[in-house]
């Protein structure tokens, strides 16, 4: 059963980009794409070859394997509603954390190797960001594990509803600073354009450059995991525990899809920031986290008020 | 026995000045391999029956017998010093030869004899309990690695840099002598560690603690006590500045370990004051690091902020102890122990793949550099991994000690103390900021220095590293991923240590379960990359795979070489957020409104450390200055000579008079 | 009877504070030579007569003979004629005399004690005082011995004032020690006057920092 | 005995400087220095007892007097090298070694006093021998230098000489034995206190020209400018500890009074001036020798400062001077080898040192080291203690300044000796026609050795000497 909140995380994977894209279109006043668009990319990608430039070693080659293979594994760690995850075990919200960063750690330097000028500006902006949102997502894993007493990714969120009323207050703190991670991590809107035609502004696109075939099928697979798995993250506040599966699963569906929607939505009435404000933009993430740990602390009267 | 052997082996140090050039090396490395056997045989032996404290006579010293206490907090130490320094001279083989050519064999005979002693040092600093006899070899150890570090000494910098270094140390030992002397005042009994606990039994330790740190931490490179660290590693020789940056500094954590063990009050404000210098150091010391563009300083940077996460492990660990936490005082010593051993790991392998570099291209400057992963394909394999390390990233072995900080954090998040949970929000957030901050300076560093298109003519031209430099590097990295995927091995060893601080170390039984899930994870991880390079691999056959230039956004005058990305722009982003800082400049001329035909322009940037700044160098010129303007009384008069002794016989007696003395 | 001496050596001191020639300290050290012989003729009436005779000749020939003599000579051959080059002028100088008398006497007052003859202390300590003073306003180095004498004649005068009895050996033993001092000054006063051509100390200002 | 062992040296000093032949003086020093190590061996077998009624074997000065013995044998040895490698007419080489001798002799005869005046004499002897080895070179400094030293000394000991005829006014001193040591330090207590004040701030400060401290040290610095490097040694080491004793003989008779506190109090001044003044003079200098003078200076001061901190620091300031001794000696022998390189004391006229002679440049590296109380040093064993017994008594401000002066002075040290090692080669030096003595540094490294041993494990003899030597202290 366990494969099987993976198989659904993966399936909504595969649908969010679709149905974003589909968003931004409707709203845009274009002629809607297929929800299957990008997945019909992708595989006309898998069957071309690749071309790689001279300047690159075999970091460059075995990047896109480390990334998606590190967010894979994050999947692991995750489930659909009460289910418990194939994974679990106490703190491993970090080894989920930190396997993400070694998938963006390849890819940064995988950017670098090239050599080229324009992949370097996208790969420092992407390792600044990513290092500045980190603690925003800790900050937010220490207030569910202040309230809800647990250290496992699977039980912090699926504990959040038994405590109290409260937890939805936490809940939407957590799923704003979230969600906004999401879009950092995967360098969309604001921090991101990633439909702008100017390298210089670029951040995950002007990494992926030279990337090509095989290799750039993957490299998107992975960003679509990636929301996936924040959304996943989401989806844990909303979906009510005591429900039987089944509902969970269409519960778990309709908030991917929802998701999805928001950040169409949000891609197509934000302006993407300044560069030079994307600090301050992602601090303040962990500003908001830090604001949610207090409340927790308030709220969880965990301090003796005297 | 062993201890006569030990003193043998001591003694026949000196030997090595006669002995002729060519065999200087085997004989020291015979030397070496006696001390690591016999202290290793120690050490194991004292893991073994742990929780039981050997005590072995070393020598008669000052009239006392002096004896040789081996704990298992000593154990540890010597299993990471003899780890360290076996990789270390092994690598020094190949990395000396570049030398032998304009090196005496008196110089070299000197050099081999100071690593000697800096090992041997290092072994007594962790075995000796005796206050005097402690102070004896703690600057014996300096002053073994200050002339290590000046082993280059051809170079007036190095000279400068290595009496520096000499001097902070020097601080560094005053002030732990003021520190024993304080006890002993207090208690009267012996000078030494042993008479710590009768004094810390009645009186605030607070004050006594903060001298002893201080001392201890000069050494260790908390900040603000760093600023002899980013100078003196880059102009030791690379087997030394690993070796130093391994486990030499360690030696100041190992003295404010070992104090520690003697208080068991008012460890909160310790713990607190800990704590929050090691966030301090951690944070800055990587931001000081990601500006820098010398890789041994970018390093050396590097080791203060690992000190520092070693730190934030001790700090919490003792927060732990006072607030009656168990497993934050288990997780929190526990990683920060863990940490010591891990970053002498890497950070050694990082230190010694920059030393092969820096043996290929003359130069430490990363700008010079550039796709040496065509040219060193094994160290920058060994580099990546050093790398990854200390980024604390799984599969590696920084993950481990970082997690077990973590998970002591996130544990202790439960009880309901607002004051220990903003702490924690505190130490945690700074965590992840150290760790994002690593990644991004060893993203830049990696990068500039392996990938991309060669920067320099030398960087287009050199070759591979041979022989005993890359078995060191194999040795270190596969402890390093031995670590990192089966962490739960080192747990066992791990509790006896960690249990000389807390009793309730077998909390960390509990964790092997965790680190075990780490390994199944990390199984799963390398899998799955193997079985994707196969999907591509099936992918890619049949269809065609070119090789072609970048891609320059359409143009093709491209010079690669010229236009891709540097460590300043790489750095220069995050630069913006911390000027004020790490007090950057930048010179460059403006140009003129009336520069028609502009001439040819330079651009410099450098940047420095606000701490040494305006802590060390200031102060130390104003007092030189103004002691030798004060210096005016060697005038050559005679006259004036015998004029002192006037004053002087008047002073005193109108002195005497009025009673003042 | 003794005090008539004393007050004539205190008087001694004031000339010498007010004499520029250099031939007058010569002269000067000669009579402090003899009143110190006379002052200890009639202290030390007490003692053994041949250590008394003994004391009485070795007094008088090295304090008034063999140093004054041996002074000259080495003003003649340094041909030294006026010292009026002192860093303070004599008319201060005379007042520091009296300021140093007053001094001393006040210190003597102060140090009530049976043992001591506060008389002779009082001129001896300033006489010491004085010396060194003499040496540090003048700039030359034959003066500086001249200096050292006076120091030496306080100092003789104050054993008498403690009323001391050396052994006789150490007695002997301390005044050939003296004199072998002033004999070697006096030789490098000539030396240094051969190799500079001058005695002034300006010249001996080379090893400084 | 002992009068038996100044004819000789009389003797002996006086053929040499007769003969005007090198052969006689080699001879002649060579049965001085037996003599001298005979009489040495005779002494401290028979510690405790009177030798005519002026002289003591005691224990300072039987400690004193070995450590005399050892830099005798060095010190001739290295005056023989010095005079292979410079020039002197016999005349000069004769008198030079006959004021050598004597110049050992007297500071024996020092050693050993029993009776104060006589210490007087003796002292004021050493003096007169020194001022003429300083003259030694005949050049415009030496002269100027030896003029300063022999002045300001002869002052500064005839005001000493006043300050111990104070002491003479004990009650119930007669007699022969009348300044006698042990009759003092018996009647000490009924002196008046304020006489024994005045009597030994007069012997300080008139003695502190001899041991190099505040405020006459002025001249004993100037003196090791310009002397031949043997005789600096000398000046620097077992002059200083005579002058030492001086003051402490003195201060044994007030060690038992009320006016001890007083005493201890006036010490700690002068040794906290004379660290403070040489810690900023050294930074000034230029001159190798004139900054192991200031060097000599911090360490007398640092001495003083265990005088005055009492108790264990006692102990410590005479480990402390007899560290110094062997430490301050190689360091003058090391120099002297560094000018028949380098043909100057300067700074700018030195560097790569260990690239012209690496024996040379490890002993120097090593007397570095040990003068700057870093161990291995014994040194740091005797300040350590110095310091500690500075806390034990709540002298707390003065031991950390005293601290922080040090360190100013081992940053200066260092770096004129990293400069000497390793800096760039001057212009103008001519190596090839160089020749040293390995034998010349070895005696250095056993110098250095002997400090080593003595701190890390001092035999008990040694141990027992200082013991009771300060046992009359307590």
């Amino acid at each position: 059963m366990e494969v099987l909140s993976i198989f659904l995380i993966l399936l909504t994977a595969l649908l969010i980009p679709g149905i974003t894209g589909m968003t931004k279109a409707k709203i845009a006043g274009r002629k809607m794409p297929s929800v299957f668009q990008p997945i019909k990319d992708i595989i006309r990608l898998f069957k071309k070859g690749a071309i790689y430039s001279t300047s690159t070693s075999f970091i460059y080659k075995v990047a896109p394997l480390v990334y998606l293979s590190s967010v894979s594994v994050s999947i692991l760690f995750l489930s659909v509603g009460s289910k418990i995850s194939l994974i679990s075990f106490h703190g491993d919200f970090l080894l989920f954390a930190y396997l993400l960063a070694i998938g963006k750690f390849f890819m940064i330097i995988s950017a670098m190797d090239t050599g080229s000028s324009f992949e370097g500006m996208g790969a420092n902006r992407e390792a600044l960001y990513s290092m500045l949102v980190e603690p925003a997502f800790f900050i937010i894993i220490a207030s569910l594990a202040l309230f809800t007493d647990y250290t496992s990714l699977n039980e912090l969120f699926s504990n959040m509803h038994i405590s109290s009323n409260f937890s939805y207050v936490i809940g939407i703190a957590a799923s704003y600073v979230l969600l906004n991670t999401a879009m950092t991590e995967n360098s969309r809107m604001p921090v991101d354009d990633p439909k702008t035609h100017l390298e210089l502004t670029m951040i995950h696109e002007v990494m992926i450059l030279d990337n090509s075939g095989f290799d750039l099928a993957i490299i998107h697979i992975s960003s679509w995991l990636k929301f996936s798995i924040y959304g996943t993250l989401i989806s844990k506040f909303i979906i009510v525990t005591t429900l039987p599966f089944y509902i969970q699963a269409v519960y778990f569906i309709i908030i991917q899809m929802i998701l999805a929607i928001v950040i169409g939505f949000l891609e197509s009435f934000r302006a993407r920031n300044k560069m030079e404000k994307n600090p301050q933009w992602i601090i303040m993430l962990s500003a908001i986290a830090i604001v949610a740990f207090l409340s927790t602390l308030i709220i969880s009267q965990k301090i003796i008020l005297n | 026995m062993e201890v006569t052997i030990f003193n043998i082996f001591i003694l026949l140090a000196f030997v090595i000045f006669i002995v002729p050039k060519k065999s200087q090396y085997y004989f020291s490395a015979f030397i070496h391999l006696g001390l690591i056997g016999i202290s290793g045989f120690w050490a194991i032996n004292c893991f073994y029956n742990y929780s039981e404290v050997s005590s072995l006579p070393f020598i008669t010293f000052f009239s006392n017998p002096l004896n040789l206490t081996i704990d298992v907090l000593s154990a540890f130490f010597i299993l990471v010093i003899n780890c360290t320094v076996l990789t270390g001279f092994i690598y020094a083989k190949g990395y000396l030869k570049s030398y032998s050519t304009n090196k005496s064999k008196t110089e070299f005979a000197f050099h081999h004899f100071n690593f000697i002693w800096l090992h041997i040092s290092m072994l007594l600093v962790v075995m000796i309990r005796d206050g005097l006899a402690f102070l004896f070899v703690w600057e014996l150890m300096s002053l073994s690695s200050f002339f290590l570090v000046i082993f280059e000494n051809e170079k007036q910098e190095v000279i400068k840099i290595g009496l520096k270094y000499l001097m902070q140390m020097h601080i560094g030992l005053v002030f732990i002598i003021v520190a024993f002397i304080c006890v002993y005042i207090q208690t009267n009994g012996d000078i030494g560690f042993d008479g710590l606990s009768l004094y810390f039994a009645t009186n605030k330790p607070f004050l006594v603690f903060i001298l002893f740190f201080i001392g201890f931490g000069i050494k260790a490179g908390f900040i603000p006590l760093h600023t002899w660290l980013p100078h003196a590693h880059p102009a030791a020789p690379s087997h030394v500045s690993g070796v130093m940056s391994g486990v030499m500094i360690k030696i100041g954590l190992y003295g404010i370990l070992r104090v520690l063990t003697y208080i068991h009050q008012d460890l909160f404000s310790i713990g607190m004051f800990i704590l929050v210098i090691s966030l301090i150091s951690g944070i800055l010391g990587v931001t000081f690091a990601i500006v820098q563009h010398d890789v041994k300083k970018l390093l050396a940077y590097h080791s203060i902020e690992n000190i520092g996460i070693i730190g934030i492990g001790i700090g919490l660990g003792v927060i732990g102890i006072a607030a009656n936490i168990p497993v934050l005082a288990v997780l929190g010593f526990a990683g920060g122990i863990l940490h010591i051993l891990n970053h002498s790991l890497f950070k050694s392998l990082l230190f010694y793949t920059s030393g092969s570099i820096y043996l290929q291209l003359h130069t430490r400057n990363i700008e010079q550099m550039g796709g040496m992963i065509k040219k060193m394909p094994k160290t920058a394999i060994f580099f990546l991994i050093g790398s990854l390390a200390i980024c604390g990233l799984p599969l590696f072995n920084g993950f481990i000690s970082e997690f077990l900080i973590y998970s002591g954090i996130f544990k202790s998040l439960l009880p309901g103390n607002l004051f220990i949970d903003i702490t924690l929000l505190f130490s945690l957030s700074g965590l992840a900021i150290i760790g994002g901050l690593a990644i991004f300076c060893f993203t830049k560093v990696f990068s500039i220095i392996f990938l991309g298109t060669p920067r320099s003519d030398s960087a287009t031209k050199s070759t591979e590293v041979k022989g005993s430099m890359l078995i060191s590097f194999f040795m270190i990295g596969i402890i390093i991923i031995f670590i990192g995927i089966l962490p739960a091995f080192i747990i066992y060893p791990l509790s006896s240590v960690v249990g000389i601080f807390t009793k309730d170390s077998s909390i960390l039984y509990q964790s092997a379960y965790n680190l075990n899930n780490i390994s199944l994870v990390s199984g799963i991880f390398i899998g799955l990359i193997c079985t994707l390079g196969l999907l591509r691999n099936r992918q890619q056959k049949g269809k065609i795979i070119k090789q072609g230039p970048i891609w320059g956004c359409g143009y093709t005058g491209i010079n690669p070489a010229k236009s891709q990305y540097t460590a300043t722009s790489y750095a220069d982003n995050f630069l913006l957020l911390v000027d004020r800082l790490v007090n950057v400049k930048k010179r460059f001329i403006v140009f003129k409104s009336e520069e028609i035909f502009p001439r040819k322009r330079t651009f410099h940037t450098d940047s420095s450390d606000i701490f040494e700044d305006y802590l060390v160098s200031l102060p130390s010129k104003k007092i030189l200055y103004w002691m030798e303007k004060a210096a005016v009384f060697q005038t050559g008069q005679i006259q004036h000579y015998l004029l002192y002794a006037l004053v002087f016989l008047i002073v005193i007696f109108f002195l005497s008079i009025l009673n003042w003395i | 009877m003794i005090d008539i001496f004393i007050i004539l050596y205190s008087m001694t001191l004031i000339y010498f504070a007010l004499a520029e020639r250099v031939s007058k300290y010569v002269i000067l050290l000669f009579i402090q030579g003899v009143l110190l012989f006379c002052v200890l003729f009639f202290s030390l009436y007490k003692i053994e007569i041949f250590d008394f005779i003994f004391i009485l000749l070795e007094t008088i020939l090295v304090k008034a003979i063999i140093l004054p003599w041996f002074m000259n000579k080495v003003r003649r051959q340094n041909q030294l004629k006026r010292e009026n080059d002192t860093y303070i002028p004599v008319f201060y100088s005379i007042i520091i005399v009296v300021i140093c008398l007053l001094v001393s006497f006040f210190l003597s007052s102060k140090l009530q004690d049976t043992q001591i003859h506060s008389k002779y202390f009082t001129v001896a300590f300033a006489s010491v005082i004085f010396g060194i003073y003499f040496i540090i306003i003048h700039r030359n180095i034959f003066s500086h011995v001249v200096g050292y004498l006076i120091i030496e004649n306080g100092i003789f005068l104050i054993s008498l004032a403690l009323g001391s009895k050396m052994p006789m050996m150490v007695n002997l033993a301390v005044l050939l020690d003296v004199l072998m001092g002033v004999l070697v000054l006096g030789i490098f006063v000539n030396r240094i006057g051969n190799t500079f051509e001058s005695v002034e100390i300006g010249h001996l200002t080379q090893l400084k920092d | 005995m002992i009068i038996l062992y100044f004819s000789i040296a009389f003797i002996l000093a006086s053929l040499v400087f007769f003969f005007k032949n090198q052969t006689v003086n080699r001879i002649m020093s060579g049965l001085f220095l037996l003599s001298q190590i005979g009489f040495n061996f005779y002494s401290i077998s028979n510690i405790g007892k009177y030798d005519s009624i002026y002289y003591k074997f005691d224990a300072l000065g039987g400690l004193f007097s070995i450590v005399l013995s050892i830099l005798s044998l060095a010190t001739f040895y290295h005056s023989y090298l010095y005079f292979q490698r410079h020039e002197f007419s016999k005349k000069q080489e004769s008198a030079y070694y006959s004021a050598l001798i004597m110049l050992i002799a007297s500071m024996m005869s020092a050693n050993y006093a029993e009776n104060i005046a006589l210490l007087w004499v003796s002292i004021e002897a050493t003096t007169l021998f020194v001022s003429l080895l300083i003259f030694h070179e005949r050049t415009k400094d030496a002269l100027e230098a030896a003029w300063k030293y022999l002045f300001i000394s002869s002052v500064g000991v005839a005001i000493a000489f006043m300050g111990i005829l104070f002491f003479s006014m004990a009650p119930g001193i007669n007699g022969l034995s009348t300044l006698s040591l042990n009759n003092l330090i018996m009647n000490a207590k009924d002196i008046n206190p304020l006489w024994l004040k005045i009597a030994f701030l007069l012997v300080l400060t008139g003695f502190s020209a001899k041991m190099g401290i505040f405020p006459l040290h002025t001249v004993t610095v100037d003196a090791h400018t310009v002397a031949p490097p043997p005789i600096s040694a000398f000046i620097s080491t077992s002059l200083m500890n005579v002058g030492f004793l001086g003051i402490f003989r003195i201060f044994t008779i007030i060690a038992k009074t009320s006016t001890l506190y007083w005493a201890q109090n006036v010490l700690l001044i002068v040794g906290i001036i004379s660290i403070t003044m040489s810690a900023i003079q050294i930074l000034r200098t230029k001159h190798y020798k004139r900054m192991f003078a200031f060097s000599s200076l911090e360490h007398m001061g640092i001495v003083a400062l265990g005088l005055a901190a009492g108790g264990i620091g006692y102990y410590a300031a005479i480990l402390h001077l007899v560290f110094h001794s062997f430490v301050k000696a190689s360091l003058f022998y090391q120099i002297g080898q560094v000018h028949s390189i380098y043909k100057s004391y300067y700074f700018k006229d030195t560097g790569k040192y260990f690239k012209f002679y690496s024996l040379g440049g490890l002993a120097f590296l090593l007397c570095f080291v040990c003068i700057t109380a870093i161990p291995p040093s014994g040194l740091f064993i005797s300040e350590f203690l110095i310091f500690k017994a500075l806390f034990i008594q709540n002298r707390i401000i003065v031991a950390i300044l005293a601290l922080v002066l040090l360190t100013v002075i081992l940053y200066v040290f260092g770096k004129n000796t990293l400069h000497l090692l390793y800096a760039d080669k001057p212009e103008n030096v001519d190596l090839n026609n160089v020749t040293i003595n390995k034998f010349e540094t070895l005696s250095q490294f056993v110098l250095l050795g002997l400090v080593i041993y003595l701190g890390i494990s001092p035999p008990i003899f040694f141990t027992d000497l200082i013991n009771s030597a300060i046992s009359i202290l307590k």
